[in-house]
């Protein structure tokens, strides 16, 4: 004992507040760490990992035709983006062409999919703010949407559209005009619900709030409306178009907001719905006539990819969506790897949130529009530490059937 | 001792009352929604489940707090919802009990913070600092906006003086004078915060801070917290309607029955003043930022009762 | 003892009337968990069975597990599970939780869930319907509390 | 403010919306067509080709002794995948989907 006082150099004033991985704002695990002084967030830690499901790993012990189901699965919301962009690059690598056709059907099925997204968005931001009302309305007006999914693919949410060379469903004549009339409906209820979100409560709680600027959105290589909320003209189905949207690209054109907070970032996804509808609205009046996938079956189709390697984008309603693609030439895969969208925006989330409110935190990390079944990639277990490790499975038998 | 026996009869009426008016707001809020509703029955079935179910004590927390804090609340609150109607029975009422009605409230709201906080979570840490702040917000206007009905009724602070000199006038205080027309605006604008309804709920922001100081709280122990915060809104919007709404026409004139008679009135009434103070806010604004709902409270209801205030002193 | 014996019916009959519901993503793909929310919205409204979703595990009944158990995942199930004051239940939604496929096979699933705490009722398909999340709940409760 | 007011007021005016669900059984809610629900087989079609085992991404088929197939439905993740391949149109997907279960056993088609 010497005597002397020792100071702390400890900040008893900054309040750890865990943000997940079980929390109700958000309907998927992950982790923030938020130091919190009164109600001011000075840092953040970010933990991924909770929902990794060894999907790269998975694929490839499976067939191309299991695969394909099996990155449909690697997000329940954008599954067609998936599917479409892995089909791409299978595409890519066999030199197969599919008929017109197909590809606009193709791009109808992914452009219902934005559509039912960013209404699935807005009633989620809505029901972050504490606005529930808006958060059924949207809801119900996504059903609409979801309506036509199983009239034309036969699931709400897995459409299992394509297959390599074509897609599995067609469209006849009485369902292309259902299609026009869902559609015209969703756009007066869209309509409406852009009025509610242009109220004063709702922006006030969003304007002003998770600020990136068009250089930080750069240099932090965000994609889709969270890059083009703060002023970034970037869409992967200008830039490079895939399935139908070459022929398309007068149809629709790059919503942008220069103002880089979460208010910007629901206006880009509220403009883009209408420009969806316009667009569905035209792959529906010049859909070409045709058979819609190769007469030969699926595992002939399979074992026609040689072995190769191919990159696809697409840009899915997150933001661009990248897979890298290795075949082994067998009907199997090398190699398989998958950028999402989310993976990319949420590295921007520190920047948004430090200086904002608690209040604000669920707003920021919805503004980006998380999918985080989609962006865990890996997962770290620490054996040494005894995380997740053995121990664990002794206890897995401990409840009593 | 008729009083007393209106006042200890009242106090089953005000719990059931609170959970019926709650199941009424439910089913309104889903119906603008465009939804169904749960029957208007379900409160009752809440609160029948939860006192069943196994009450659970984090370790972390002060037990004795954590457990008597919500009993005291549940209990203020009721007592707050079951004086005016026992008063309106009865007809009588004492000195200053409208003073005690709003301290009750006030009571209610501060144990469960208490409560919340002494659970031991982050989130309850929060959500009593944030219930703080709605506190210093709501409770300023809303005592202000009594001030101008008890100098129209001979410096009474008596919550069946105000009622019986409504009587007097022959017209309800929202009607008879500017001044009490603004108080009336201001203690109805104060109500959605002092219930802790949706713009003003940032206490207890679901989705920012997990239900706030009541993250912890389960069983028996949450059926009595979900009750206080019930019996309050009850309690508001019944006073809401009593202090400024009473006209004679309507209520009295029943003189073969009495007080019962104009009271069960009142009832049936009263759920149209909570749609209107609590249901139709919670289902058109957004939740709203401490901050900002701390301005709204200072801004408007404060403007408005401070002019109240003004203006019956001038004599208005 | 007919006074308790109706305490108890009582007491059951509440708890069947209204399942607070607690959501549990362990690991799903969201599709299952949309539908949970779509169940709650307008088209399905599971309110007018009396469920609500709730934000704390405290407040909860029962528990909606989605997805096949990761393995960062599997503490947290055990703790939420845990965490729930009893009576409770637990519904396993989607095909995932019931069996792990289609991700059978991959290092990182301790999945199914059924081998880590007791399902009262599996809700099967990828993902189900609302109706059929509806219907999952009722079993559950029904089995479970009555 | 006043827009939302307005939506509200018309919503509690209108009709809610209502779709029957927790039919008994025997009642079913009408699905579309192309729904793809639980899986029908009919073994006496069946060549036992095998192909879909080979396609199903989730491994809910596995072979009997007598050279037929079946399928558990706790696996399937109704895909409809088999029922594409099946050269003999053996294998269907129904429109049964409120396929709710208290216990692991039985839940097989045969």
């Amino acid at each position: 004992m010497t005597g002397e006082t020792r100071e702390l150099e400890y900040d008893y004033s900054r309040l750890v507040v865990p943000f997940g991985p079980v929390h109700p704002a958000l309907k998927e695990p992950v982790h923030f760490k938020v130091f919190v002084k009164k109600e001011e967030v000075v840092d953040v830690g970010l933990r991924l990992g909770h929902v990794h499901r060894g999907i790269e790993a998975l694929a490839e012990t499976r067939n191309l035709v299991q695969a394909m189901y099996l990155v449909e699965r690697v997000c329940g919301i954008c599954s067609h983006s998936h599917t479409t962009c892995f089909v791409g690059a299978l595409e890519e690598i066999g030199r197969i062409q599919p008929s017109e056709r197909a590809l606009y059907l193709r791009t109808l099925v992914f452009e219902l999919e934005r559509l039912h997204s960013h209404l699935l968005w807005l009633g989620i931001m809505a029901y972050e703010i504490g606005f529930d009302t808006l958060f059924m309305f949207a809801f119900n007006t996504r059903e609409a949407v979801l309506d036509l999914f199983e009239e034309i693919t036969g699931n709400r949410v897995h459409h299992s559209m394509n297959v390599i060379g074509g897609v599995r469903w067609d469209l006849d004549g009485r369902m292309v005009e259902k299609v026009g009339r869902s559609m015209s409906k969703v756009r007066e209820a869209a309509q409406r619900i852009r009025e509610i979100f242009q109220d004063k409560t709702v922006e006030e709680r969003l304007s002003g709030v998770g600020l990136l600027d068009r250089g930080a959105a750069q240099e932090l290589c965000t994609v889709g409306p969270t890059a083009r909320g703060s002023g970034l003209k970037t869409d992967v189905r200008k830039e490079d178009p895939y399935a139908a949207y070459g022929a398309l690209e007068g149809s629709f054109s790059i919503v942008t907001r220069t103002e880089g907070d979460a208010y910007a970032r629901t206006e880009v996804r509220i403009f883009e719905i209408f420009e969806t509808i316009n667009m569905i609205n035209e792959i529906l009046a010049r859909l070409p006539g045709g058979s819609i996938r190769p007469g030969e079956t699926i595992i002939r189709s399979m074992n026609r990819v040689p072995q190769g390697e191919a990159v696809s984008r697409v840009e899915a309603p997150r933001g661009e969506l990248l897979y890298y693609v290795r075949t082994d030439g067998k009907g199997g895969l090398r190699r398989l790897k998958v950028r999402t969208p989310t993976l990319a925006n949420i590295v921007g989330l520190r920047q948004m949130l430090i200086g904002g409110e608690v209040a604000d935190i669920p707003v920021v990390v919805a503004s980006i529009d998380p999918c985080l079944s989609c962006t865990n990639r890996i997962t770290v277990i620490d054996l040494d530490k005894g995380g997740a490790g053995e121990p664990l499975r002794r206890r897995r038998r401990k409840w009593p059937h | 001792m008729a009083a007393l026996a209106a006042l200890l009869a009242s106090l089953p009426a005000a719990v059931f009352l609170s959970l019926l008016f709650e199941g009424i707001d439910r089913k309104l809020h889903a119906r603008m929604q465009g939804r169904i509703g749960p029957p208007v029955t379900q409160p009752f079935y809440d609160f029948a489940k939860l006192l069943n179910k196994e009450s659970v004590f984090p370790s972390s927390s002060s037990k004795a707090i954590f457990a008597s804090a919500p009993v005291i609340a549940a209990a203020s609150s009721i007592l707050a919802g079951a004086i005016p109607l026992a008063s309106l029975v009865a007809g009588t009422s004492v000195v200053g009990d409208l003073i005690l009605i709003l301290y009750l409230l006030t009571m209610s709201s501060i144990m469960v913070m208490i409560g919340g906080s002494s659970s031991g979570n982050p989130y309850g840490a929060i959500g009593f600092s944030r219930k703080m702040v709605m506190l210093i917000g709501y409770e300023v206007p809303l005592l202000a906006s009594i001030l101008p009905l008890s100098l129209k009724s001979q410096h009474s602070f008596s919550y069946h003086g105000i009622v019986q000199s409504q009587v007097g006038m022959g017209t309800c205080f929202a009607f008879a004078y500017p001044s009490s027309a603004f108080a009336a605006a201001a203690f109805l604008a104060c109500i959605p915060a002092a219930a802790g309804v949706v713009p003003f709920d940032v206490p207890e922001a679901k989705t920012e801070i997990v239900h706030g100081y009541l993250v912890e709280y389960g069983g028996p122990h949450l059926a009595l917290a979900r009750l206080a915060k019930d019996a309050a809104s009850f309690a508001l919007s019944f006073l809401a309607l009593t202090l400024f709404f009473y006209h004679p026409p309507l209520f009295e004139g029943h003189a073969s029955l009495g007080g019962l008679a104009s009271a069960i009135l009142c009832v049936a009434f009263a759920p149209a003043m909570m749609f209107l103070t609590v249901t139709v806010p919670r289902t058109v604004f957004a939740r709203l930022k401490v901050g900002q709902a701390f301005k709204f409270c200072w801004s408007l209801p404060l403007t408005l009762s401070a002019l109240s205030v003004v203006l019956s002193a001038a004599g208005f | 003892m007919r006074q308790e014996g109706s305490a108890v019916r009582i007491g059951a009959r509440s708890r069947i009337k209204s399942p607070w519901l607690f959501h549990l993503n362990t690991g799903s793909c969201n599709g299952c968990d949309i539908e949970i929310v779509a169940s709650l919205a307008p088209r399905y409204d599971a309110e007018r069975l009396g469920c609500v979703l709730v934000g704390s595990p405290r407040h909860a009944d029962v528990i909606l597990v989605t997805g096949p158990v990761t393995r960062q995942m599997l503490p947290r199930v055990i703790r939420v599970y845990e965490q729930l004051p009893e009576p409770k239940s637990l519904v396993a939604v989607g095909t995932c939780a019931a069996s792990g496929a289609p991700f059978i096979g991959s290092g990182v699933i301790e999945g199914p869930l059924d081998g880590i705490i007791p399902v009262d009722a599996y809700v099967l398909g990828c993902p189900p319907r609302p109706e059929a999340i509806v219907r999952g709940i009722v079993t559950a409760v029904r089995r479970r509390f009555s | 403010m006043g827009r939302g007011l307005r939506a509200a007021f018309r919503a509690l005016l209108r009709k809610p919306v209502r779709v029957r669900y927790l039919t008994e059984a025997g009642e079913m809610v009408p699905v579309p067509e192309r729904y793809r629900g639980k899986i029908t087989y009919d073994k006496g079609a069946c060549i036992g080709c095998l192909l879909c085992i080979r396609t199903c991404p989730s491994g809910a088929i596995s072979t009997t002794e007598e050279k037929k197939v079946e399928f558990s439905v706790f696996k399937c993740t109704f895909c409809g995948q088999c029922a594409e391949i099946c050269p003999k149109k053996a294998v269907k997907l129904g429109s049964d989907f409120e396929l709710v279960v208290y216990e692991k056993e039985g839940m097989v088609v045969r």
